[in-house]
């Protein structure tokens, strides 16, 4: 039953030894990686199959709010078995040479799935940090100057960020003294006065660092473009939603109250407006996408500000949608690199890539039947149900943006289709190495699309069960212990009388 | 099929009758200017010797077909919209077009002249014709508010309803003593849509060469002669039948449009003519202005 | 599968075959049969367009917990005709000589012929749909597959398209608003929750939905002040394109207004709703809107010196007599609204194709650079005389009818001012069509345009046959005015009462078969006048021409048709003062100084102050 | 000069053919009235005669009643009045003028200049007798002569075209070869005017032995085309 801790406790293991490996045996060490992954992938997914009910793990045989758990609910088998599959098609299998890389990327698979699956908040902090070291590798990988430059200021708010969060954490074990998040989530009535409310707005600066929240995101633009394409692919796509995740598992199991949500509001709706309009601005597709992402990293946060379960439904969704489109589009930047008007001619030399770049725009527009619409569908139905001024100027705001959007993608896609100069055409051509792995994110997007009906019913089943706070501490604690099932008890009456 | 059948013959007839009468308002205004200026003036048949002569012309130039087609259209429309306007005793299809197809149909001649003069190349004709459009851009709307407040104030657009109301209750349901104010615009517009002094900037001999007419010679002109009888026949009719009550019967009818008629060709020929764009602003001034007064007091 | 379905899917596959095969030589015959399979299936439910029940699609799917369903009704029949109609010509236009010019200059015509086939499924996608949220779904695709549509040309063509695209997303929103807010009301995205919800809205809810629909839809048809895009995304499509866009395209605003606003959220709301110190309700209010889309547009029109542009301005104009019709919402006016809807698609794309055709020959639209073709290409003439007649609402052609059935609606209704702003409407359109023909067809022919010939029949027999339907349905409008009274009936007005020659109604009525006959019968005496009496008249060169005793030569241009209304622009042309376009370079200066600023952030130094700052203050918010 | 001297020959005068059909005799009379009785003439005002035309055709004098109206195009006019010296150049545009007006068409020439030069007979820049370039109908002379003379000169052609015998206009399609030879004197062999007058002499069965000569060969060989315009499908 324990097997899940492997999807953690395996690429860590496999990060330390691959150096080591890689001495002795330079192919196998090739080899390592990807093995690791897809047996990562391999647990996660027979979890997820298996699952029927959430289940909390009690590592190490300590039982919560003692022990470590890992929490194991459809939402983060989900992710935890998205971060092998990105990571598979993200892997550097053309690097024969080094090991650091792929050394760093395990180290990276593995905290990232602590993260996902982690049940208390110190765990979390340990996987945070862990996955902060390897990001910080990772974009400083390609040893440029500039690179350098970034991840010293990836570092530094990383850092800075860290600190408040910890902060944060231990503020809430002075209120709760307890750090599982369950837990936590009994006592939530606890954490209702200034000193939790700060803890929470402590913790989602800090973590939203990595979650590109405005305004601790002033790394983003340098940092991905400065590092290479599938580094950024992996942080815009995967590491910021983890962070998100976080974010999200605190709000539902202690903080249901109207300001935390409007934090998470505020801060979200400034995101979009300053990731949208300096997206609007920028010279270079790299800068460009990037403000994008943090554009959308806002909409996640306005999404999951909603009360209730319509806001986790139309949180996921965009949170996914983003996940399989932002990392497609900063593949596309392998080669389209620089100003916005050297892409002249672009879709001349590749013209796959120019319709996937399309079909990634169209989607992350929202326009229909393509899956970033219907994200945007129940974010907008969510805002309209939230019905309070702040929530429709939210919905006037996300709108606006995507208005923005719409022009500067689609400023940016006719550049492509206009005419080039016949020397910049040749540089733009895209390797078939880049394009069949910017095709696997198309083709994950052509699918949910066609399979939109069904995926959208497991979406709001997902949904459900992860906005359900009676059923995450349920599942965290077993019911024999009582003084706990009172409390759940107590907790399940509020909920039907609210 | 009776009916049918009276109604074709009343339209054959409208046209040859109204030509007639035209003919005579041609030589009315031609007399009126000529008193005016202290001379004799033509003979009776004068408009008649024009025509016939320009049609006896030996040797006649077109530009091309639609060159000939304009004339056609010119002549062709107005024999149309007679069929449009009741005189006494016969309606024609007036019932079937009413007042807002009347206003257009009289568009069609001026339209079908535009075509065949563009066709002739000479700028001098097309600048007539961009005069021309822009003053019927210009009578046109105080034209239309007229034609609106008529129709508004007798709840028809059925000319034959129009007039029926207006000869019941004698002088004092007329329209031009229902709507004094309107009757005044209406006569501005109509002075206008004449295309005489002071609105002839269109024509200005001296300077485009009387524009439309500049390459008609021989028949071509001899049928804008016939469209002019036409045109002046259609314009008093249609305001007496507006405001002075129709035709009660043959004589008064002549009385009246003969009347209506004099009053702008008097005026006329005491004036220079106006510049486009003043006549522009002029037209859109002051029957407008009265137009909407008129109006105002018509819908309340 | 029913009939519907049939419909739909053989639309499907006819794009899908076009796009396809868009290199193949052939294709552009294909979609065109493929289009006529489409019209024959349409034709197959033409009860819908004679009073039939609505058909209801198979195929209905649930998403997110959200129906969805199609449906087709007398409306959605109607609108599908002029599209599929539309598309037709433009289709057979473009598939035969007319492709190979376009391929030898680096077109691309099968792609073309796919985008138009593209847009025409969407189109009976957005015009099938059955609940709101699978009206947005086809609005959106009808958006985006016009934008394909409009870019192909390549160049200048992008920005407009990308001007459009901005202006058509916009729209979207507010759309999608609207239907969110919808939503909230109603609890779900189906029609008939939302028709009988309508009523217990509140006058707030009422203004803000019908505000976000209206402008939402109404960018789509270029209503003021949202028209900017339309002229020259639609003059700078390719040419058949253009004729099928100018059609159809922006009509699509109305058909969805119609439903949503007029339909389920009802006018007669509106017109309880008084805005503030005026004395306007909100459908005055939209009417003065619907009124001002005509004038502008029209008289911006008269200005352009480009044909293309001309019509495609037009096309924002006369949209506003649609609106306008419709919202007399009394039968005689709705009716007009919808019958201009066919007439002006049917002069539109006979206009289009005719400068098309021009175009063809000459390779300029531009209107100082043509004259005299009449004697080259006399049919293309002919059609487009037949459209200009249409278009500027003369008799006999069709446009004549539907514009006079919303005078006489306006004259019942008793609304002087609208009536005037029509008629102003309808002027500027006679001056500045009458600019077109007279500076492409009339005229000095130019020594370089000696040669050219009639364009070839492939091209002619569309626009002859667009023009036959132009007079035809001028000339017995109860032929059309069938399909319009159940569109009416769908729309849940009252139908008008017709004859085939028009309307019959005590106080004024309109016989379009006795007034054609008696026009026609006046030219046939105005022909027997010009013909039988006088000598035969000599055809003479144009240069055997008055010019005050001046020697004319062929090297000498004296087409006077630049500036071509002079006096009248020495007085307006102060008042063209861009107003919308100044509104919308102040609007892209306001976001790009706004972006400006906020990339400040992301070029700061100490980015990390920002965190501090941000904890601070929401700590502030939480503890202060 | 050219060689023969028209000025004072008579038309091949084809006496206008009675037809059998008295009503279309009668006809025939009926226009020859009506073009008698209204004359639309274009004066040409070349020199000073030009002033005595307005007092002619205001109050005192008023042609009107007469049915005579001025008119400004050469293609409304029936009667083109030279009032004055002609100019070399001038003449081209009376040529021009006077081609572009339709048959039947007079020309009056005003003034001594138009007969003979008058006062500018040494003037190497001026044409002295009007009708070897153009038939002349009636000359009124006179330095100037007084709207009286311009009248009674005016009725006096009214009452020749009331019996068809103003036909002077004819001469110019049949003697056209010794216009052109004259006017070709003139302005040299590359003239031509943008009238077809061949064309029409044929189209209207006008032509005369002498319609086509030498100098219409001349023409022929220099001659821009002045085809009509064909519509071409």
């Amino acid at each position: 039953m324990n097997n899940i801790a492997f999807t953690v406790a395996l690429p860590l293991l496999a990060a330390f030894l691959l150096p080591i490996i890689s001495n002795s045996s330079k192919s196998a060490a090739r080899f390592i990686g990807p093995f690791v992954l897809l047996a990562m992938l391999g647990f996660s997914l027979a979890y997820f199959n298996m699952l029927e009910h959430p289940v909390a793990i009690a590592l190490g045989g300590f039982r919560p709010p003692l022990g470590i758990t890992f929490h194991l609910d459809n939402l983060s088998l989900l992710m935890a078995s998205i971060i092998p599959l990105i990571m598979l098609v993200l892997w550097p299998y053309a690097n024969i040479e080094g090991y650091r890389e792929e050394s760093l990327l395990l180290l990276l698979a593995g905290s990232a799935s602590g993260l996902a699956l982690s049940g208390d908040l110190f765990n979390i902090y340990v996987f945070y940090e862990l996955l902060s070291v390897a990001s910080f590798g990772l974009a400083a990988a390609n040893r440029t100057g500039a690179a350098f430059a970034a991840t010293f200021r990836y570092l530094v708010m990383s850092g800075l960020g860290t600190v408040l969060a910890l902060t944060g954490i231990g503020l809430i074990y002075t209120q709760t003294g307890t750090l599982n998040l369950a837990h936590i989530g009994l006592l939530a009535s606890q954490l209702n006065n200034p000193a939790g409310l700060s803890a929470f707005a402590l913790i989602v600066i800090g973590i939203g660092v990595k979650a590109e929240i405005f305004p601790v995101n002033g790394w983003v633009p340098e940092v991905y473009s400065t590092a290479s394409p599938r580094i950024s692919a992996l942080l815009a796509g995967l590491i910021s939603k983890l962070a998100v995740l976080v974010i999200v598992r605190l709000l539902v199991v202690a903080y249901q109250g109207p300001e935390a949500l409007t934090l998470l509001l505020v801060l979200g709706m400034l995101g979009i407006i300053w990731g949208e309009l300096s997206a609007w601005r920028s010279k270079d597709l790299k800068r460009m996408l990037s403000f994008s992402s943090i554009g959308q990293l806002g909409m996640v946060l306005v999404a999951f500000s909603i009360p209730g379960e319509a806001g986790m439904v139309a949180g996921i969704a965009m949170m996914l949608h983003h996940l399989v489109v932002k990392p497609g589009l900063f593949m596309l930047t392998e080669h389209w690199n620089g100003s916005l008007n050297k892409l002249a001619g672009a879709a001349k030399s590749s013209p796959l890539a120019a319709v996937l770049f399309m079909l990634f725009a169209l989607s992350l527009i929202g326009v229909p039947p393509f899956p970033g619409f219907w994200a945007k569908l129940l974010l907008v139905t969510g805002l309209v149900e939230a019905n309070t001024p702040l929530y429709l100027t939210a919905l006037a705001v996300l709108l606006s943006a995507t208005v923005i959007e719409a022009h500067y993608l689609m400023h940016t896609a006719i550049r492509m289709y206009s005419k080039g100069k016949k020397k910049q055409v040749k540089k733009l051509h895209q390797t078939p190495f880049t394009l069949t792995i910017i095709s696997v994110f198309a083709v994950v997007l052509i699918t949910a699309l066609i399979t939109m009906a069904p995926l959208g019913n497991k979406l709001q089943h997902i949904a459900a069960e992860s906005s359900d706070r009676a059923l995450y501490i349920n599942t965290t604690f077993a019911a024999r212990h009582t003084p706990v099932r009172k409390q759940i008890s107590l907790i399940k009456q509020q909920s039907k009388v609210q | 099929m009776q009916v049918t059948l009276l109604t074709i013959m009343e339209v054959i007839l409208m046209p040859i009758v109204a030509f007639i009468i035209g003919l005579f308002m041609v030589l009315m205004m031609r007399k009126l200017a000529a008193r005016l200026q202290r001379r004799v003036g033509p003979p009776l048949f004068q408009p008649l010797f024009d025509i016939v002569k320009l049609y006896g012309k030996q040797t006649q130039i077109s530009h091309g077909m639609i060159h000939d087609i304009g004339i056609i259209m010119a002549v062709g429309g107005y024999v149309a919209a007679e069929a449009l306007l009741p005189v006494p005793g016969m309606d024609g299809i007036a019932a079937k077009g009413g007042l807002i197809t009347l206003a257009y149909l009289t568009m069609v001649p001026s339209l079908g002249l535009a075509l065949g003069v563009g066709q002739c190349a000479n700028p001098n004709g097309s600048i007539g014709i961009s005069r021309a459009l822009t003053s019927m851009l210009a009578y046109d709307i105080p034209f239309i508010i007229v034609i609106f407040g008529v129709a508004y104030q007798f709840s028809s657009t059925n000319l034959v309803d129009i007039i029926a109301t207006q000869q019941a209750g004698g002088f004092s349901t007329w329209g031009i003593s229902e709507m004094p104010v309107l009757a005044v615009a209406g006569l501005f517009a109509m002075h206008a849509s004449l295309g005489k002094q002071p609105f002839e900037i269109y024509i200005a001999p001296a300077e485009i060469a009387t524009g439309p007419m500049v390459e008609m010679g021989g028949k071509f002109l001899g049928g804008l002669f016939v469209m002019q009888s036409f045109q002046l026949y259609t314009a008093s009719v249609l305001y007496v039948s507006l405001f002075l009550g129709g035709g009660e019967n043959w004589i008064t009818f002549l009385l009246k449009s003969f009347g209506v008629l004099a009053i702008p060709v008097v005026i006329a020929y005491l004036f220079p003519r106006y510049r486009t764009d003043d006549l522009v602003r002029l037209v859109w001034k002051w029957p407008v202005m009265l137009a909407l007064i008129g109006i105002a007091f018509v819908m309340n | 599968m029913n009939q519907l379905d049939t419909l739909l899917l053989i639309s499907l596959i006819t794009a899908l075959i076009s796009g396809l095969g868009r290199r193949h030589q052939l294709i552009g015959w294909a979609t065109a049969i493929l289009l006529t399979v489409q019209f024959l299936a349409l034709l197959s439910i033409s009860s819908l367009g004679y009073g039939g029940t609505v058909i209801e699609s198979a195929v209905n799917l649930t998403i997110l917990g959200q129906p969805l369903s199609w449906r087709f009704d007398g409306l959605s029949w109607f609108f599908a005709l002029i599209t599929i109609g539309a598309a037709m010509a433009s289709s057979f236009f473009a598939a035969g000589i007319w492709a190979k010019k376009y391929k030898k200059h680096g077109g691309n015509p099968g792609l073309l012929q796919f985008a138009m086939s593209l847009n025409v499924f969407t189109m009976l996608v957005l015009l099938a749909s059955g609940d709101l949220l699978s009206l947005f779904i086809g609005w959106e695709l009808v958006s985006w597959a016009s934008l394909l549509l409009m870019v192909l040309a390549g160049g200048i063509a992008t920005q407009w398209g990308l001007r459009y695209i901005v202006y058509a997303t916009a729209g979207a929103m507010s759309i999608l608003a609207g239907i969110g807010i919808i939503y909230h009301l109603t609890g779900s995205f189906a029609y008939a929750d939302l028709a009988a919800a309508a009523s217990t809205f509140s006058t707030t809810h009422v203004v803000v939905l019908s505000l976000l629909f209206i402008a939402g839809f109404g960018v789509k048809m270029g209503l003021l002040p949202f028209h900017l895009w339309q002229a020259g995304a639609y003059a700078e499509t390719p040419g058949p394109g253009s004729a099928f866009l100018g059609a159809i395209s922006s009509r699509m605003g109305l058909y969805a207004m119609l439903i949503v606003v007029f339909q389920l959220i009802g006018l007669g709301k509106m017109i309880a709703v008084e805005i503030p110190f005026t004395f306007l309700s909100l459908r005055d209010l939209l009417m003065w809107v619907a009124a001002f889309t005509i004038i502008f547009p029209t008289y911006t029109a008269l200005r352009q010196n480009d044909a293309r542009y001309l019509l495609a301005w037009h096309g924002i104009g006369q949209g506003g007599y649609m609106m306008m019709g419709l919202l007399l919402l009394d039968p005689v006016g709705s009716a007009g609204g919808l019958l201009h809807v066919f007439n002006y698609a049917t002069n539109q794309a006979a206009l289009f194709l005719a400068i098309t055709a021009v175009v063809y020959r000459t390779h300029t639209a531009d209107l100082n650079r043509l004259g005299g073709l009449v004697n080259r290409m006399p049919l293309t003439f002919l059609v487009l005389l037949v459209g200009i007649i249409g278009l500027a609402g003369i008799p006999p052609m069709n446009g004549f009818v539907s514009k006079w059935l919303i005078y006489r609606s306006l004259i019942i209704e008793g609304m002087p001012l609208l009536f005037v702003a029509t008629v102003i409407g309808t002027l500027g359109t006679i001056l500045s069509v009458y600019k077109l023909i007279h500076n492409t067809f009339l005229g000095q022919l130019r020594l370089e345009h000696e040669h050219i010939r009639e364009v070839p029949w492939s091209m002619l027999a569309p626009m002859l046959v667009v023009a036959t339907i132009i007079f035809i349905t001028g000339f017995m409008p109860g032929l059309v005015l069938d399909w319009v009274a159940s569109a009416q009936a769908a729309l849940g007005f009252t139908p008008l009462a017709y004859t085939l020659g028009g309307v019959e109604t005590a106080r004024g009525s309109l016989d379009m078969i006795w007034l054609c006959g008696v026009l026609f019968g006046g030219f046939g005496v105005g022909a027997l006048l010009f013909y039988g009496g006088g000598n035969k008249a000599k055809r003479v060169h144009q240069l055997d021409n008055y010019a005050g005793g001046h020697f004319l030569t062929a090297d000498t241009r004296y087409h006077y048709s630049n500036n071509f209304y002079a006096g009248l622009m020495h007085h307006i042309g102060g008042w063209y003062r861009g107003t919308f376009k100044w509104l919308e370079s102040s609007l892209i200066s306001i976001v790009s100084l706004l972006s400006g600023l906020t990339q400040i952030l992301f070029h700061s130094y100490h980015p990390a102050l920002f965190l501090l700052i941000t904890a601070t203050l929401s700590l502030y918010f939480f503890i202060g | 000069m050219s060689n023969t001297d028209l000025s004072n020959i008579e038309v091949n005068q084809k006496p206008v053919a009675k037809r059998s059909n008295p009503f279309a005799n009668v006809f025939n009379e009926l226009v020859s009235f009506c073009r008698s009785r209204s004359m639309f003439m274009l004066h040409y005002c070349t020199g000073c005669g030009a002033i005595e035309l307005p007092p002619a055709m205001t109050s005192r004098f008023d042609m009107e009643r007469l049915g005579i109206q001025p008119m400004v195009t050469p293609r409304q006019a029936d009667i083109l009045l030279i009032t004055g010296y002609v100019s070399i150049k001038t003449l081209k545009r009376v040529i021009l003028t006077y081609e572009q007006m339709g048959a039947p068409k007079y020309v009056i020439g005003i003034c001594s200049c138009t007969v003979n030069g008058g006062m500018y007979w040494q003037s190497y820049a001026t044409a002295k007798k009007l009708d070897e370039y153009i038939p002349v109908d009636l000359y009124i002379a006179g330095c100037m002569p007084r709207p009286e003379a311009v009248i009674e000169g005016l009725q006096q052609l009214m009452a020749k075209i009331k019996t068809d015998e103003a036909n002077s206009w004819k001469k110019y399609y049949e003697h056209y070869d010794y216009y052109l030879g004259n006017q070709q004197h003139l302005f040299g062999n590359n003239w031509q005017t943008p009238t077809d007058i061949i064309g029409e002499a044929k189209t209207y069965q006008l032509e005369g032995p002498n319609t086509l000569g030498e100098h219409t060969k001349i023409l022929e060989s220099v001659q821009r085309p002045l085809e009509p315009l064909e519509m071409k499908l």
